[in-house]
């Protein structure tokens, strides 16, 4: 399964099992989503239960935070990440925080699905990374897969919290990876980062369509005789904290790669426990390797942009030998 | 009445003159006279409840509150309508409506103290909690709707606004939603005249509410909202239209605030005298209490009586309010997630530790 | 006309029939004879240079790109009417409105291959780049009409969106604030019937989008968008009116998309061929030529010659932007704020250094 | 003058110079604001320079972006902190990028008033302080006063920028200093911190309503020993990395103070600057004194909230005995 499949699949089981969940968003209906990942779920569960919303993204999530107010569970995509602005004051004064206001009487099990990153050639405001901004909102909770196995089982687990998350889909390896994964009903916890390879020299953390770009660096950087431990995030908030904090004790060293704007971003935030959980271990200054501040260049641009695994070996290294 | 008062027809619906005399008889609401006189005893309640919590605020014995003086039969009305199943979306200006639900009055009162817990309303059904951001509301009631659909129910929601909130995005993008959808929705627009400081004309060219209803492809009507028996005859009508399926309702309900913004505004600035000595006469308790005493029904004694009655009910209530017990720290967390982060417990208990330096450090 | 066609009366105004015949001439539109087969040429070549683009995207050429294909009387019309002073607040999808504009088609291409320069538009005065995030272009428009009238300049803003576009919130707020303001702006919808899969009657249940004028209180009109007479001759009315200072207008001008959404995007999934077919005899351009011809104004060996004279020249404007030198990183860096912060030059340095080591070490 | 007058000065010097200013909002003209901040412009200017929108932010904001292009300099008021929200489409899309998207042909002068913070008894939405969510956003510049005379000079500094400015004006003192400040037009930089008390001991970064709170403790601080430089950042973004640069490598130590939400914010982006600029110096763990990641509680819980002198002084003093 790549990761499209790998998300249809999961809606598919929960669709099965959940008759209060309905799938909606622009063109997930009919067309499948323009990435189709909804494809079949309409002729299957029906167009009550899978379907297209007018274009207006506050209302897709405004009427979501209804429905589940009155009981639904929706799941609803947001076609690009660029647009899911003018559903923010919907995401940051309901959505998230319902719960509070009602003293808990309201829960809100939404989820809200969002094909995020760049380098796939597109148009503006089709490839931006800002997961910060939804990761800083008290009340959500920002999940990032990087493979389809977990893009499955973490999707399973976000259907069914009871809390509204954020499910940002990394939509430039949603078909660049394939995988064994298992068609069963499967669950991987949010809030747990994964170890992806275990390593001594510095701490490696990245998530979304990052961890294998840091993969690709993995047998250079072994060759320059540096043993990373590379962490996948999972989750951006909350963030497991523990794992990170384990290992960075072991190696005093941390490095960050992702595809934000690198202020104020989840590297900050990381940048952060790592001194607030490690600080007598760091033997370097934690290091940020991420965009620039700017706008995501259009196609001819975005190479500079993009974070390479040349760099990343290049920074790792550096890090190493501070 | 829906169709005859259709909103392209640009006329308002009466049934009562300003003086609570009968224009037409052709389209009285369904109610009887004993419900008649409690309906208004309702609103005469809310009303006074409404006049004490501005007292209260003055005092300083709650911080900043809407004023709902003028407007009440909108409230009372839509108290007769709704049912217990019913949804009520509520902006923050319709308190007689809440108290219909089921809200207490001790909630609203803990609610603007400053407690969360009074906006949770843990005694109504169907009732989403007071949001301030105006209009952003309205996206709830379409998608309450679409679930009451989906689950095939017989419920209708009610969503309220004000002139003021037709023009953010979110009323075109809820309306547009719960047309499409055809849901059992009754948009409530509160035309009170004013946004805060802001009159209506400066809001918006069109022709008054009722006619934004064009734009969605849902019926709309303009109704004198300080006449209770239109007001009722209107959202009996709309609640028929919705129960039967035929998609949502916009109400445009002509009033006037006759009070201030909030507690923290003063009208003298942006309105004149004469323009609400205009409104006096049309206000909506006099005018169905003039109706009542038309049919006999009240009797200014009783309702003096009441009237006492009332304001110690509601006082002994706003003191029990008063001797809410303090606001637990851990009410401050405990209510952001199904289940707690690690991080904001650490972030109470480490704020404890602080607490118990403190004390113990004074 | 704006009149007689007003949103209410529910009537489509249309000079041709679909085969180009006039249907009446009581509101035909200024423009004389050369003028006329000038706009069809301007036409003819738009079309031209749209198909030659999805070419280009087929062959990896560019990137994703939105077709104008079944659209072009509307931005025939609009590059008519528009002066050098009027303002262009473009969608996406009104090549020909651009190029009016000033637009050049190098940097069309180029803004298509990836190139921000492109969307600069150095060549064309007040048309505001291209913006991806529907709808929200639109309260430009009103603030530009704002500027114009604080001004008290002589100009007109021209704003497209599509027909999924009106369900936005902004487009909402757009056309209130500029109906309120009463400011210079021309709002065309262009209803081409689909946004991307969603068909007109899902994106909205009303009936149609020149009545949602009635919600602004501003003149609407619905317009054949594929009769080129009468979308000319509603746009000059349109900017009389605004130029008159009666402030905003809203047009529908109802078409089709004959091609894909964009060269991503595959319509046989959600549309049937006879409905594409039914489409088919409205193409405006036949329509026009149509007309044309029956007037003796067109020789069809011309349009031949003409055709492959454009072909040609396109192709040659092609390869010249092909040709544009490779996207420098100081690019990235350089618009992003009038002074540079430190930060910014900070990472660009950063990232020389390690293009450097980059360069040395492979 | 409190810092309402000093606002409202500004505004009059800008008004009477440049005939391209405007001045609007929700209720900024007859009324002159719920805060009296444009008091009398509107009559001293007229209703075509100072005047009431209709309520809705995205258009605020959306017509100020299309009254740049066309050469006016808007100067528009969000009512509150809270409803800046539906604008943000507006400010992320458009306001942030149209320099860019332009290629420096259609600059933004546009300032944006968010009256923003607690500790004033409000309803909610009406005391959050999210300033990172904007400074985060490449292409803006966020700017906080702390004193009457920083949101003149501030002001007119931002006022006559070229560039996207939302200027947060700490609401809660608003009316609570008073300070001598100049009738006449003078500026401050943007992008400068001000040092507000030299020290050797921990370097203190505040901004907004939390520098007057910093200065409540420093008699304590003082009395048990501890020597403080105090920084009010003044700008959120640009940071002036330099000023926090040299202080910390003097002091060692850093503590940042403010009414955020801890994680994610701008104290992360802070202690990422720390490490970043001077890791070799630093003798204690970068601390954050901030707010819970929670939603701001209604005024009966804001006391939980809201960082006290008291909690400042006991979290220098911990930093500083580490
Ligand atoms: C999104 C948003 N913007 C601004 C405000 C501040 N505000 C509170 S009430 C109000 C006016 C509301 O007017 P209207 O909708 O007519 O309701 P009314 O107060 O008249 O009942 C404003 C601007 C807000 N609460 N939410
Ligand atoms: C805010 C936003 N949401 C979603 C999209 C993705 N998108 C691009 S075009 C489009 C459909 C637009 O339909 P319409 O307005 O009718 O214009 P048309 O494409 O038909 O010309 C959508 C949903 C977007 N660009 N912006
Ligand atoms: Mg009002
Ligand atoms: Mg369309």
């Amino acid at each position: 399964m790549n990761m499209v499949n790998a998300i249809n699949n999961a809606l598919d089981i929960k669709l099965a099992e959940d008759p209060d969940i309905v799938v909606y968003g622009e063109d997930v209906g009919v067309e499948g989503g323009v990435f189709r990942v909804t494809e079949g779920l309409q002729v299957k569960y029906g167009a009550d239960r899978v379907f297209d919303s007018p274009l207006a993204e506050s209302a897709i999530v405004g009427t979501a935070i209804g429905m589940a107010a009155a009981g639904l569970r929706p799941v609803v995509e947001m076609q690009f990440c660029g647009f899911v602005y003018p559903a923010f004051n919907q995401i940051i004064s309901h959505l998230s925080r319902m719960r509070n206001r009602s003293r808990g009487r309201i829960g809100m099990p939404v989820v809200v699905r969002i094909p995020y990153g760049g380098g796939i050639n597109a148009l503006e405001h089709h490839s931006e990374s800002m997961e910060a901004l939804y990761a800083q909102i008290p009340g959500l909770k920002v999940v990032i897969p990087s493979t389809p196995a977990d893009a499955k089982g973490l999707l399973i687990s976000a259907i069914e919290s009871e809390d509204p998350i954020l499910f940002m889909e990394p939509k430039r390896i949603y078909r660049a990876i394939k995988q064994e994964v298992s068609e069963e009903k499967f669950s991987i916890p949010i809030g747990k980062a994964r170890v992806v390879t275990t390593g001594t020299d510095v701490t490696v953390v990245a998530y979304g369509a990052m961890v294998r770009e840091v993969q690709k660096a993995l047998p250079k950087l072994k060759e320059a005789g540096i043993s990373v431990e590379l962490i996948d995030l999972r989750t951006i908030y909350p963030m497991d904290k523990e794992t990170l904090a384990q290992s960075i004790r072991k190696t005093g060293r941390i490095v960050f790669v992702a595809e934000e704007p690198t202020s104020f971003g989840v590297g900050s935030e990381i940048i952060a426990v790592a001194n607030e959980e490690a600080f007598l271990y760091l033997q370097a200054p934690p290091k940020r390797v991420t965009a620039f501040d700017t706008i995501v260049p259009l196609p001819k641009g975005e190479h500079h942009y993009m974070i390479s695994p040349e760099k990343i070996f290049y920074e790792i290294q550096k890090t190493v030998k501070f | 009445m829906l169709k005859e008062f259709d909103a392209t027809k640009k006329k308002m619906f009466r049934i009562m003159d300003d003086d609570g005399r009968i224009i037409s008889d052709k389209h009285m609401p369904v109610i009887d006279d004993s419900q008649l006189v409690k309906a208004y005893h309702d609103m005469l309640f809310a009303r006074t409840a409404d006049h004490m919590t501005v007292s209260y605020q003055r005092q300083g014995r709650i911080f900043t509150y809407p004023p709902n003086y003028g407007q009440e039969a909108i409230h009372g009305a839509t108290a007769q309508v709704i049912r217990t199943d019913d949804w009520l979306v509520p902006a923050f200006r319709e308190m007689g409506a809440w108290l219909a639900k089921g809200a207490t009055l001790k909630d609203t009162f803990l609610y603007f103290m400053g407690y969360e817990v009074g906006n949770s309303w843990p005694n109504a059904n169907h009732f989403l909690p007071i949001t301030v951001p105006i209009a952003s509301q309205l996206p709830h009631a379409a998608g309450i709707g679409y679930a009451i659909k989906y689950k095939k129910l017989d419920e209708v929601v009610f969503a309220f606004v004000g002139d003021g909130g037709t023009s953010e995005g979110d009323f075109h993008e809820a309306l547009n939603f719960a047309a499409v959808w055809k849901v059992p929705v009754i948009f409530v627009v509160q035309n009170n005249q004013f946004a805060i400081s802001l009159p209506f004309r400066m809001q918006t060219a069109s022709d008054g509410i009722a006619i934004k209803s064009l734009a969605y492809g849902m019926p709309g009507i303009q109704v004198d909202g300080n006449d209770f028996l239109a007001m009722l005859r209107t959202l009996q009508e709309a609640t028929e239209f919705c129960r039967a399926g035929n998609g949502p309702v916009l109400i445009e309900a002509v009033t006037y605030r006759k009070g201030a913004h909030t507690t923290s505004d003063d009208p003298t600035k942006y309105r004149s005298k004469e323009e609400e000595e205009s409104w006096e006469r049309k206000d909506p308790l006099r005018r169905l209490r003039n109706y009542l005493v038309g049919k006999d029904l009240l009797d200014e004694e009783d309702e003096k009586r009441l009237e006492d009655q009332y304001r110690s009910e509601i006082d002994r209530i706003f003191v029990e309010a008063e001797s809410q017990p303090a606001y637990p720290l851990e009410d401050v967390f405990k209510y952001m997630y199904a289940e707690m982060p690690d991080d904001l417990r650490k972030q109470q208990v480490e704020h404890e530790k602080f607490l118990q330096w403190k004390e113990s450090n004074s």
